[in-house]
């Protein structure tokens, strides 16, 4: 594989670019693996990563029922940030901060990490006492976090609101600097051109029909280009975890809703870093080509359809205008959906089951993207294993019998 | 008013179009002042003026002039207006409106449209292909950081405002029985059948004119039921404003189709008129349509051809340029070749021709077009060369030259041969426009005939008619769009009257559409040199599309994505399928395998104002008040926001500060009477036999007991047994009970009351009615309330020790009905009096009138929490974050023992039932001045570690209390209800934690210890 | 004679006109009664003590000069009538139905009544309600509960275009929810030159601190 | 944004009601006769079923009653509503009990979304 870097640019700029291989090669899929990876989404095609370069098991396949990144990866909005309250939302986060930072070195591929701030606003003083709890809990976990005040939050995005008539005035707010954005198809490409250097089938257009099971234990896997034997399985399959658990016949504590995104037209540099408001249910930053990357709250209703109803996308656009009210004239581009696993907890699941060798990554919600190389490497961990590691341990499933539950919605907003 | 023709600018013709000669416009564009009409865009205002090149593109910034006539048009984007509140960037100047005084600039482009910098990147092309910027600037740790400030900038198209909208925005919903989209001969033929019948029809066009293609197109001897197109449309129109229950219109494209056929229309108001002339109408409106049957007549888009050289200015679709003469009266150019793989293109050449344009040649990539067009071809003496391509071009700002050659499936075989010109006139075939068929959930299927993707299968009540449909004739798209619109309107259950009058002869003026697919033209010169764009906003090439087939990414989503191919502000209009057709050729796959990409709404860019309406500012959320709102507010308080309502916090004297006041207010509180204005709690009434019952299971604590007259504090928990609202509620009668919640929860309460009662006891007799904003609820407290509250009524005995804490009477103040309960959430005396809302302004000023020779002092917000904290009362949301239970706020007393309730079963779960939880308690700092920030964490050392220190804890509230002269805090501690006594510290960001002891929670209890 | 001490929740403000288009008031202090019951049992009561017939369809009002009834529910109605008549229907059909699982609330000062009526009043409230508001579906008598903006209104056709020169229609709303409809709908009649209203309570939220 | 016919006021547009997910879980009549894994199973666990559905909906902003929809939640498309306490109109594989997947009846579904029609 031809290794990316400046000159290899220049070389090939000189030649027509007629010397790049391909990122990963389509491979057909083998009669039995050593392990299969259900999902070639960010989180899939990390752990088949980790799983081969970590633990060295490379005689492994990621199966893919469309085409790889095709899911949630292709339509989340990219927000990167570890500012989580509780002890293991903070490890499993920053886990994942610390490994994007180094992730476009270490893969060889730009994923265009992009560490330009996340601010998380405070509108009012309930607010306010929220974001402080959190962000001295950040500081005393070891992850970047600091307070801004009113004026410090005007000097660092000049372009918020912060007029004191405001429905939602802006008091103050928390400071991931490290946090930021990256290019979501480029970590789905980066990873899997490695797990393909290092041995890994990827298989794409082949949808997983059923999961065999002897004796409470995986022996392999049915798909729609046949069958497959392996001794595990690991689902990471967003949005379908249910699916693929009435597979195994597990229920879950899961539910799959709409969650959509917007961007704008592209415009010159305005939004210099990432805007989040829990107030006013927004988010808000722009891509290097220029878009505005807006995402709404999820849609009540279950659905598997990739599509939620358009008064979100209208609820969500006034908010970022209360927010950012010159962006008024700018005009929304594409709107989209895609399907979020939403646990109870609002954290997720990595976790064994009740059937042996069939391992479970989901439930991410609405905030998946930014945990993708730390739910990989902790998934293969799990996987090789086949025990948890202290970062995956909060996360079975058993946690919704004991009540031990990692509640990071918490936070009920109002009072007297 | 003069109706002396202006005078005419080089390239109008003095006759035709949709344009009024006698209203001459002044505008400018990039600092110079044109001549334009009314009825022009801004596109065909400059081509009059001979202004091609407008533009420059997103990457490589080259020059861009008018490849389409509409809304389809990739490269012509203008920033309109240079108001930093008003300007508009990343207008298509194709659908920009001119209006007298218009100003328009050039964008993406420094110093000047002419020398723009950025042409650096078209320079260094051979070494930015698509996906470039993946291969490279992922060095040394911080090179991304340090590279990505310049990407962007080079990004981006125009610049945003910088001041806010003033502009309006509305929202306007509408239901439909039939919903025809584009207003060319089938969408008017669906509209007007459907008209007849009675039905509501809303018929949306984009433009600002009806008609579509018919005032596009040389009329010849075409006809449409009989009659002259033009003269045809005319008169639909007629017929169409004679029906009241037609709604037309124009300026207004279809942006989204949703699910079950729930439409948006995007309609611009007043963008095409001088603001002077804007009136009171909003800017945009969005439309929100719910149809029963949708028309889709969207017509299609004419693709260009792929070759090295095709986007110079002056290159353009060949149907732009009929555009241009027959809508506009604008000849785009005076020596035109135009290019070709389908018949349809060449009627641009003829009608080029016949308003006296030089043809230079027509190129067809076939070697058999219609014999009646070569005919026509040879009779006006038009060179045409077969089975040939261009193979390059030449012209920077307009192009100047082509060169030609014969190829065949091998490449170029003859001798590229040069041919000067100013206008090529391209035409790769048309596409049935199914971008909002898709979006309805459509499927679509390759037409091999057509060389394009056409409606499959709809999945909503939805038919596409005319072009849409892949019917390109007159004759298809008239008796379809006739057929849609009856049988539509029949579904809806309205049926035409049979008069319908018989139509008369339609056909179409051109030989039937053929065409022959050629996705990616040959060139002899070197592969390294040629430069074919697929996508002409985003500058994808061709070779692109190959690099990224080379690079494994050759499933569609893929290319799109590592390319851009489509992902500009013109959503790909012109892009598509070519792009498809370039991947089959890479991979020699049919087309039909290849697939789409998803056409993701909205059609075209619609303003972020419009899709939110009126919702925005200070309608965006609203802002409850309660009765006595006034008062407050002419009493200087500062206000804040629980749950949509304002409350005053705390109500400043004049000179003093904020936390002055609050000492003040609260001191008043504890040594004479403190007034709240509590009448944002919820209030619901509950009633029913089963009452009772029903408060059991929903409250933690035991109900079957309360006696009528008596009140009772209770707490709500979850299924997940974890508290989510408490309060007090009365009970007034044996089977009727008034409950109160907490402001924020009042609305989740009664729908939790009924979603319980409704889906699990149905079989419970009770009634829940919310009351909260029946009464409007005054709380007075303090040692002195008694005094006042025997002065206020007249028939409620407010004797302490005859209406006791926690009891309730209703009574009367001066003739107003009023409701009392003895309940204190500060720990003092308190009587919290409920009158009918209508009566709180009166019952306010009462009580500081009354009040006023006992100390009555109003306290807000900020001194209730005050002073329930010195009481150790929790706020829920402050206290409690939805992880906590009854138990773990120390109340295990309200959890009942002998019946169940809603998650009483959680409590008993391993984890739940530890007992080394976060629990409230209180905490005493050493330093008594020291008032802890809330938030702050808690931790078991009198040192922070490297690299985490352990946490066990956190503040939840913090105050000075006046009543103790030291701070007291509230705080959630690990198995804190075993600790009392202990020592723990509280972190500090940049200072020494600080030491503080754990106490019970309430700080009152401790004072008259100590006393 | 309605009390002086009373304040009504748009007492701050004077009716609106937008010529012939639309005139929007406040209908202040009338009685409202929520009354929740089995139909069956609910009747005859509200009959004799009212003189109105149970609307039992959805989307109907039985319209009164003094009174009306509106359909809430299938167990729930209100009843709209004239100033301080509220507590005595209460008082009167509570006693009635006193056999029967039931409740009767006095809402009368939970609630004010805006009337809205002019020849673009449809139009109007269109921008505004997602309810099909045409001629053909929504006429005298007919009244639902919905959403006008984020405000839950009951909206009551009182008359329509065969029963007066112009609609009018009458929208109940709760007393703190007023002044933001009531700007609301002034904001969607301004196509008609209906004045801007400033919503009350744009004041300054926090004091930094 | 879906129209959703309410079986008391008739059809309203989506924006009107409140969801409350999967329907015919019964709450366990003594619970604390019941193990850990079964309050949990109460309490947090669901059948996220792709495909036919019974789901809960509240008509907040009309009437206010709670009723049940069967929707195919792969297409979005609503076969029925139906009002608490009755029977889905079609079988469904969903709540606690095990049992057979049951193939969905295309036909009848169609039938049924015909009939709702007005």
């Amino acid at each position: 594989m031809t290794r990316y870097s400046l000159w290899s640019l220049l070389r090939e700029g000189f030649r027509g670019h007629t010397g790049w291989g391909p990122v990963w090669r389509e491979a057909e899929p083998k009669p039995a693996y050593d392990a299969v990876i259900i999902g070639g989404g960010g989180h899939g095609c990390a752990t088949a990563y980790y799983l081969a370069k970590e633990h060295g098991l490379t005689n492994i396949a990621i199966v893919e029922k469309g085409w790889l990144g095709g899911g949630n990866a292709a339509r989340n909005t990219t927000i990167i940030r570890s500012n989580y309250l509780y002890d293991a939302s903070a490890a499993i986060y920053d886990h994942a901060m610390q490994l994007w930072k180094g992730l476009g070195r270490e893969l060889n591929f730009n994923i265009m990490m992009s560490h330009r701030g996340v601010l998380n606003l405070a509108h009012d003083d309930n607010e306010m006492r929220q974001l402080k709890r959190r962000v001295e809990a950040n500081r005393l976990n070891g992850v970047e976090a600091e307070w801004l005040d009113a004026k410090q939050v005007a000097e660092y995005c000049p372009i918020i609101n912060m007029s004191p008539a405001s429905r939602y005035p802006v008091i103050g707010a928390t400071l991931q600097r490290s946090g930021g954005v990256n290019r979501h198809d480029a970590v789905v490409w980066a990873y899997a051109r490695a797990a393909h250097e290092l041995g890994v089938d990827i298989i794409q257009n082949c949808e997983v029909t059923g999961l065999k099971i002897e004796a409470g234990r995986i022996t392999g896997l049915e798909t729609s280009r046949g069958t497959i034997r392996t001794p595990k399985v690991a689902s990471v399959v967003a949005g379908h975890t249910s699916v693929i658990g009435a597979m195994a016949g597990l229920r879950l504590p899961i539910e799959s809703h709409p969650l959509q995104a917007l961007v704008s037209e592209p415009i010159k540099p305005v939004n210099p870093c990432v805007v989040m408001s829990n107030a006013v249910h927004a988010y808000c930053s722009q891509s290097d080509k220029g878009e505005l990357v807006i995402g709404a709250g999820i849609d009540a209703h279950l659905s598997y359809t990739q599509r939620g109803a358009f008064p979100v996308i209208e609820e969500e656009i006034a908010a970022v205008l209360e927010l950012f009210p010159i962006f008024s004239r700018l005009k929304l581009m594409r709107h989209w959906g895609g399907i979020v696993d939403i646990c109870p907890d609002a954290s997720p699941i990595i976790s064994k089951t009740p059937v042996k060798g069939f391992y479970l990554n989901g439930g991410w919600g609405t905030g998946g993207w930014k945990a993708t190389p730390a739910s990989g490497h902790a998934l293969a961990d799990l996987v090789a294993r086949d025990e948890p590691n202290a970062i995956a341990a909060p996360y079975t499933l058993e946690r919704f019998t004991t009540g031990k539950l990692v509640a990071e919605h918490g936070a009920a907003a109002v009072a007297h | 008013m003069s109706a002396q023709p202006a005078r005419l600018s080089q390239n109008r013709l003095s006759q035709g179009g949709l344009i009024d000669r006698t209203q001459p416009i002044t505008f400018s564009f990039d600092g110079k002042r044109y001549q334009g009409f009314a009825g022009d865009t801004l596109a065909s205002a400059l081509l009059a003026n001979g202004v091609h090149h407008v533009a420059r593109s997103f990457k490589y910034h080259r020059p861009r002039g008018f490849m389409g006539a509409g809304p389809e048009d990739p490269g012509a984007l203008v920033r309109i207006g240079s108001d930093p509140a008003t300007m508009v960037v990343n207008q298509r100047a194709t659908e920009v409106e001119l209006h007298e005084g218009l100003e328009a600039f050039p964008q993406n482009c420094w110093p000047s449209l002419r020398f723009d910098i950025g042409v650096v990147n078209d320079l260094m092309h051979r070494f930015l292909p698509a996906g470039f910027y993946y291969k490279t600037f992922m060095g040394p740790p911080g090179s991304w950081m340090f590279f990505e400030p310049f990407i962007r900038r080079a990004a981006g198209l125009g610049p945003a405002p910088s001041a806010p909208d003033p502009a309006r925005y509305e929202h306007m919903n509408r239901h439909c029985e039939v919903l025809v989209i584009g207003s060319g001969p089938a969408g008017l033929a669906a509209a007007r059948q459907a008209a007849r019948s009675g039905a509501r029809v809303i018929l949306a066009e984009e433009s600002a004119a009806c008609g579509g293609r018919i005032f596009a197109e040389a009329e010849g001897d075409a006809l449409i039921e009989g009659l002259a197109p033009r003269a045809w449309c005319t008169r639909v129109l007629e017929e169409l404003a004679d029906h009241p229950d037609v709604t037309l219109l124009t300026r207004t494209s279809a942006s989204g189709y949703y699910a079950q056929n729930w439409l948006t229309l995007f309609e611009n108001c007043t963008d095409h008129l001088p603001p002077s002339q804007a009136g009171n109408l909003p800017r945009h409106r969005l439309w929100r349509v719910r149809a029963q049957q949708v028309v889709l007549a969207t017509g299609a888009i004419e693709r260009p051809l792929v070759f090295n050289g095709n986007d110079r200015p002056g290159i353009m679709l060949a149907s732009a340029a009929r555009t241009w003469l027959h809508r506009y009266g604008v000849r785009p150019g005076e020596n035109a070749v135009i290019f070709a793989n389908n018949d349809d293109a060449w009627r641009s050449a003829f009608d080029l021709h016949d308003v006296g344009a030089r043809i230079a040649a027509i190129i067809d990539t076939r070697p058999d077009p219609a014999p009646a067009h070569r005919e026509a071809a040879q009779a006006r003496g038009i060179p045409v060369r077969l089975g040939a391509t261009i193979v390059a071009t030449r012209g920077r700002r307009r192009i100047r030259s082509i060169d030609v050659a014969a190829f065949d499936a091998g490449g170029v075989t003859g001798k590229p041969e040069r041919i000067a010109c100013d206008l090529l006139c391209v035409s790769g075939g048309w596409s049935p426009n199914v971008a909002l068929f898709s979006q309805s959930g459509g499927s679509l299927r390759h037409d091999e005939a057509l060389a394009s993707f056409v409606p499959d299968e709809a999945r909503q009540e939805v038919v596409p008619v005319g072009a849409c449909a892949g019917a390109f004739s007159l004759e298809e798209a008239v008796s379809g769009g006739r057929e849609a619109g009856r049988a539509a309107a029949q579904a809806a259950g309205f049926v035409a009257s049979a008069t319908d009058p018989a139509a008369g002869e339609t056909r179409d003026g051109a030989p039937p559409y053929r065409v022959a697919p050629a996705w990616e033209l040959p060139s002899n010169r070197p592969k390294s040199r040629i430069r074919a764009f697929v996508d002409h906003q985003n500058d994808v090439t061709a070779k692109d599309l190959h690099l990224a087939v080379r690079e494994g990414y050759g499933a569609v989503e893929h290319a799109k994505r590592y390319t851009t191919t489509g992902m500009g502000t013109d959503q790909g209009k012109t892009v598509g399928v070519n792009a498809i057709g370039v991947l089959s050729g890479v991979l020699d796959k049919p087309i039909g395998e290849i697939g789409v990409t998803t056409f993701r709404p909205p059609w075209k860019p619609i303003s972020f104002g419009a899709v939110a309406g009126q919702h925005v500012g200070a309608l965006f959320h609203p802002r409850r008040t309660t009765a006595m709102h006034d008062w407050h507010v002419a009493n200087g308080a500062v206000f804040e926001i629980v749950g949509d309502w304002l409350r005053a916090r705390v109500y400043r004297q004049p000179g003093e500060d904020f936390e002055a006041a609050l000492q003040r207010e609260c001191r008043a509180a504890r040594n004479a009477i403190g007034v709240l204005d509590a009448s944002t709690l919820g209030k619901i009434d509950i009633r029913g036999k089963d009452a009772r019952v029903f408060l059991n299971r929903i409250y933690s604590n035991a109900w079957m007991k309360l006696e009528p007259g008596r009140c009772r504090y209770g707490l709500m928990t979850n299924e997940d047994g974890m508290v989510f609202d408490d309060g007090v509620t009365a009970c007034l009668g044996d089977d009727h009970f008034h409950m109160t919640t907490t402001t924020g929860g009042a609305a989740r309460v009664l729908a939790w009351l009924e979603e319980y009662h409704q889906t699990e006891w149905p079989d419970l007799e009770v009634f829940m009615t919310s009351v909260t904003e029946q009464w409007a609820v005054a709380s007075i407290c303090g040692p002195r309330a008694p005094e006042l509250a025997a002065d206020l009524f007249d028939d409620i005995d407010a004797d302490p020790e005859r209406f006791p804490f926690m009891s309730h009477a209703s009574g009367h103040i001066d003739g107003v009905p009023a409701r009392v309960f003895r309940v204190s959430f500060t720990g003092e005396i308190s009587y919290e009096i409920n009158v009918p809302a209508s009566y709180g302004l009166w019952l306010w000023r009462t009580l500081m009138e009354r009040g006023a020779p006992y100390g009555i002092t109003p306290y807000g917000t900020e001194g209730m929490h005050l002073l329930r904290a010195e009481k150790g009362f929790i706020i829920v949301g402050q206290e409690t974050d939805g992880t906590l239970t009854p138990v773990d706020l120390g109340m295990g007393w309200a959890v009942k023992k002998n019946a169940d309730f809603i998650g009483k079963r959680s409590l008993t779960r391993s984890d739940t039932a530890r007992d080394d939880r976060l629990q409230l308690v209180g905490l005493l700092t050493a330093d008594p001045a020291f008032v802890i920030p809330e938030g702050s964490q808690i931790i078991a050392s009198a040192r922070e570690q490297s690299p985490r220190t352990p946490m066990i804890g956190h503040v939840t509230s913090s105050y000075f209390s006046p009543t103790l002269g030291r701070s007291i805090a509230l705080a959630l501690v690990a198995g804190g209800h075993g600790r009392m006594g202990e020592r723990i510290h509280v972190a500090r960001a940049g200072a020494d934690p600080v030491p503080a002891t754990i106490t019970g929670t309430d700080f009152l209890a401790g004072l008259k210890d100590a006393s | 004679m309605i009390d002086e001490r009373r304040v009504s929740p748009l007492a701050h403000r004077e009716p609106l006109h937008a010529g012939d288009f639309a005139h929007l008031a406040e209908d202040a202090f009338r009685g409202i009664v929520s009354v929740r019951a089995a139909p069956i049992h609910l009747a005859a009561p509200l009959q004799a003590v009212t003189g109105r017939t149970l609307p039992i369809r959805a989307g109907h009002a039985d319209l009164g000069r003094r009174c009306a009834v509106l359909w809430l529910g299938p167990d729930e109605w209100a009843i709209i009538t004239a100033p301080d008549a509220a507590a005595g229907i209460a008082q009167d059909l509570s006693q009635a139905l006193a056999p029967y699982h039931h409740q009767v609330v006095d809402v009368s000062d939970y609630n004010t009544v805006l009337t809205l009526r002019g020849s673009a009043v449809r139009e109007l409230l269109a921008k505004l309600i997602t309810i099909d508001l045409h001629p053909r579906h929504f006429t005298r008598s007919n009244g639902v509960a919905t959403l006008c903006g984020k405000a839950q209104i009951w909206l009551i056709c009182r008359e329509d275009e065969k029963s007066a020169r112009e609609p009018l229609f009458e929208i109940v709303v709760r007393r703190s929810m007023a002044d933001y409809l009531w700007c609301l709908i002034a904001d969607a009649g301004r196509e008609w030159a209906m004045p801007p209203q400033e919503p009350i309570g744009q004041v300054p939220l926090h004091m930094p601190g | 944004m879906f129209r959703i016919r309410c079986p008391y006021c008739g059809e309203r547009d989506q924006i009107e009601f409140g969801y409350g997910g999967e329907a015919h879980i019964a709450r366990p009549r003594e619970p604390e006769a019941i193990s850990d894994a079964q309050w949990a199973d109460y309490v947090f666990m669901r059948t996220n079923t792709k495909g036919l559905f019974a789901e809960r909906w509240v008509h907040s902003a009309g009437c206010r009653r709670w009723f049940n929809a069967l929707r195919d939640t792969a297409t979005d498309r609503f076969v029925a509503t139906y009002v608490i306490g009755e029977a889905p109109p079609l079988p469904v594989t969903q709540g606690a009990d095990d049992g057979a997947p049951v193939e969905e009846d295309a036909e009848a579904a169609a039938d049924l979304a015909g009939g709702g029609r007005p």
